[in-house]
């Protein structure tokens, strides 16, 4: 696949420099770690830190949410894979205004050991961590093994709030336990139309026929459960908003925000006419949309297809996702 | 038998060269179950891994600094899984042999014992959960009993590998139970898993090492 | 191509019935022309009404930049093919508040023809109306044949910095002013890597080899100025902004703001790279960049491919690039 | 000859056929020159006329009024170029029929020269431009030039969609001058330009209608 790239040894550190040359004002990388990156502004003492990390290939994913009531720092891994645990602690070092940090990130097994590796350094140090797993995904795992589900679009939602939060002077324990409330109240759920490829390989990370899709799949191209073929957007909303309300259950007048995301290339017009079956499945059960987001939130590289992510919302989670956010690549007003 | 810290170097310059050739089969592999990347990573890791080699370790005389070194750089230029994972190995390989510019039989007994186990310890799995334990377990329990046995550490070594193999190769038919692949069920039958493979692309490395010494 | 879509015939009604449901306290359709929005907020009396419009395809462009300092309303057409009077025309009359409404859209001969009726049309009931037509893709004509050019993804600086005027109550000539000088002083270049498809035909809009790009590709997949083999970024880089800098010469020390347009499947990792070299070019040349925007902002469906933009800034102009937006694709603090 | 009200519908019902049957291969054109829409374009406008035609207009005795709500209806449906271009069309077309429920030789003359006309001004291309006044011009001064001298509506028509079809195929070896293609250069070479096809499809209907009354 063609890319506008120059070596594929260095997509990451590219796109790392023009990143921070692009918003100064935003973000500033450590002198530290090339892949631990703050937010440029200064950070109120006894603040709690939030950070927030994974591969790369998923921006605005996730270094596109460091800012103002969103995260304080990212590390950065390599595309697909999670950093290591010392960008991790160099982030949690600068972003530690002594009130601890609570670290975000999604349920893999990469991430699961550099992150938990890096917070075992980081309390050495005397720094409080508490870390939260996205796991969004309900594709990923049969409820009763939610534990192995695997954090996909929804984790959103978990640094929207858990950063609100943050600037809301909450403490670390408060933090966390917004920033799990969100988690366990969003379920998500991916369709896959195109693969992408890695710059490295150039192959397509997976194979799919001219008129077939991939349905629950993962937003790294993991297959997901089962292929089909291509069905008009109603009938594919249809089914990821089903699989969402089988696994969490709302009831007539209970309020919730819709995320149609994008996972690359699929035009926002596509991602609307999903968005649009979703709202008209929600209204017909008297669920109320306190708000949507629709656009290209956390990506996979070029990749084609979209999910739909549903969170449960009570009266905390409303102010903390009415917050607003000022982020290179996210802003609320 | 006898091994050199300049050897022992050598060999892990023959890894890096053996994982580079490898590449594109393991992200072939890891495009069927996982997220594509293995051959990569394990590039990128080992490419760094060989950067050191020539350049911060090149006169590097102990065989403990030698592991922990590789093992540091591993991981921090992949994280990923296998980055904690192999970190974990060379840190506690490592540790079997600080401070030895030499190696003996026993040595490396201790070394690659060391160096499974500590992959055990940070990830978990058990055999037949289709990851790279499947790989190493197998490998491990032929080292310990034939090293003692045989009294010959490429004769236990070589049992090792054949047993690796054996294990490399039965990952084909599980469907697995850890890492992002786990949530294929019964679509992850058929494949054999990327990081089996290239730890016994790492373990016959050594065998083709020390053989030809 | 695989699209997320019901039947091709109604694409754009279902993406508009989408929109609006997804940001009802942003946006709303006039009851009179269905392809006629409006932003759901009120405007004050007095204001100058700034309409923007064109074709459908190119989202955020054009509806997604309806709200509180950009647009007040927006005229939209098929996929590719300018809105008819009709529209244009209801949107003048529910957004004139008296002050005239200024109409922004890009130098295409449909726009030219529709926009221009509309305007004879709202004349003709009494309201006063400026067009300003974007002509910022150099690669389109040369130089002697400026006003030949089409507008691309500069026209973000238009309607931002018209927004901006208007809302800070300027007069209907000095907003019409204020986005003369904004196209005047904007140059932008694409290059296209892989085309677009339109539902209705589902055929790629161009051929490209394998390893090929065609650079000052239009953003409706019109032909560029030449195929030529793919290349390194830096190296594409180098010649988009080369050609930009040749059309309208910078001096060391003035200040500019760039965008870097995703054409719809480009990552956003591309993006950065691609933006990365051009920083470069403009810190050796001592040109500094006041503002960076980066990612898809008019896009081609998912046409891969980017284009570079340039605005040369004064005062006037960074005050109205610095005034903050809340619309629901662009939001700027 | 003599043209009803219903007759002068179901010609235009022949176009909105023609149009469908056709549009791939406009598309195709206007992909090579434009932006690939061309064909899409003049479907959704002329099904919607075809719908206005079965439904508002199916009584409708006025040809002059039905000239006109076909022009404001393509127009609505469509935007676009085309869309000012035929809807200015129509309109002076209407304009030169008005409330005639019944057309003569000399209103048909009539009524082609108004559209013409009515497109030429909107547009101000000029023959030679690479658009569909290629396809117009010629078959204007044709039909000016032949109505008087044959006295026979049909043959003049005859002789204009023959100069509408050179005129049309002329475009292929032009370098556009204006729209969308214009910025294409030499490279609009070779190409026939896709407006110029379908006008020339317009006309060629309406002289396949008039042939088979
Ligand atoms: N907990 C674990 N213990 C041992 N090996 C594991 C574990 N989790 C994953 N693996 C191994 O890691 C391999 C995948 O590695 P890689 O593709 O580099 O990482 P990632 O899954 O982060 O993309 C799997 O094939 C498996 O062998
Ligand atoms: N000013 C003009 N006068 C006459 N015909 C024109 C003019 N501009 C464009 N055209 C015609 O319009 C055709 C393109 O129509 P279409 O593809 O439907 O519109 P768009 O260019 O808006 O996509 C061209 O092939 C050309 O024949
Ligand atoms: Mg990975
Ligand atoms: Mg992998
Ligand atoms: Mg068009
Ligand atoms: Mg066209």
């Amino acid at each position: 696949m063609k890319k506008l790239i120059n070596d594929p040894t260095y997509v990451v550190e590219e796109m790392l420099d023009g990143y921070v040359k692009a918003h100064p004002n935003y973000i500033k990388v450590l002198p530290e770690n090339d892949r631990a990156l703050v937010t440029a502004r200064t950070t109120r003492e006894g603040k709690v830190g939030v950070l927030i990390g994974g591969g790369s290939g998923h921006e605005p994913g996730f270094l596109g949410y460091v800012g103002d009531g969103m995260a304080d720092g990212v590390a950065v891994g390599n595309i697909f894979a999670s950093p290591p645990p010392a960008p991790i602690l160099e982030v949690t070092k600068a972003i530690d205004k002594g009130a601890g940090v609570v670290y975000l990130y999604g349920n893999y097994a990469g991430d699961v050991m550099n992150f938990g590796m890096a917070a075992e350094l980081a309390e050495m140090e005397g720094i409080n961590v508490e870390m939260v797993l996205g796991n969004d995904d309900v594709a990923s795992a049969p409820k009763e093994e939610k534990h192995r589900r695997r954090g996909i679009a929804g984790e959103l939602f978990v640094f929207k709030t858990a950063g609100a939060a943050a600037d809301l002077g909450y403490n670390l324990e408060d933090v966390a336990r917004i920033a799990r409330k969100a988690n366990e109240n969003t379920r998500s759920m991916g369709v896959g139309l195109t693969p992408c490829s890695l710059p490295q390989t150039g192959k397509p990370s997976f194979e799919l026929g001219e008129d077939e899709m991939e349905i629950g799949l993962g937003h790294h191209g993991e297959p997901g459960i089962r292929k089909a073929k291509l069905q008009k957007a109603d009938i594919v909303a249809d089914e990821l908003v089903a699989a969402i309300l089988e696994d969490m259950p709302l009831n007539e007048g209970e309020e919730v925000a819709v995320l149609v995301n994008g996972l690359g290339s699929t035009p926002r017009m596509e991602l609307y006419i999903m968005f649009r079956k979703a709202e008209q499945i929600l209204r017909e059960k008297g669920i109320k949309i306190y708000r949507s987001y629709v656009g290209d939130y956390i990506t996979s590289l070029e990749m084609g297809g979209c999910s739909i992510t549903i969170i449960k919302l009570d009266g905390e989670l409303k102010t903390m996702l009415d917050y607003p956010a000022d982020c290179p690549m996210f802003v609320q007003k | 038998m006898k091994i050199t810290a300049a050897e022992f170097i050598e060999y892990f310059k023959s890894v890096a060269e053996m994982i580079e050739r490898e590449k594109d089969y393991l992200c072939e592999l890891d495009r069927k179950l996982g997220d594509g990347d293995h051959g990569v990573t394990m590039s990128i890791g080992w490419q760094a891994v060989n950067q050191k080699l020539n350049n911060e370790l090149a006169d590097e005389k102990d065989c403990g600094k030698i592991s922990s070194t590789i093992g540091m750089t591993f991981l921090n230029a992949v994280g990923s899984s296998v980055g904690p994972l192999y970190a974990t190995g060379f840190l506690r390989g490592g540790k079997a042999v600080a401070q030895k510019s030499e190696l003996t039989d026993q040595d490396l007994v201790e070394f690659w014992i060391a160096f499974i186990n500590g992959v055990k310890d940070r990830g978990q799995a058990k055999a037949g959960d289709k990851t790279m334990i499947d790989t190493l377990e197998p490998a491990l329990i032929a080292l310990q009993d034939n090293a003692e046995a045989s009294q010959n550490f490429t004769n236990a070594f070589n049992e090792a590998v054949i047993e690796a193999e054996r294990g490399m190769k039965s990952t084909i038919e599980l469907v697995s139970k850890i890492g992002r692949s786990s949530r294929l069920g019964d679509r992850s039958i058929g494949v054999q898993d990327p990081g089996a493979t290239s730890a016994y692309f790492i373990l016959s490395a050594f065998l083709k090492f020390v053989k030809e010494l």
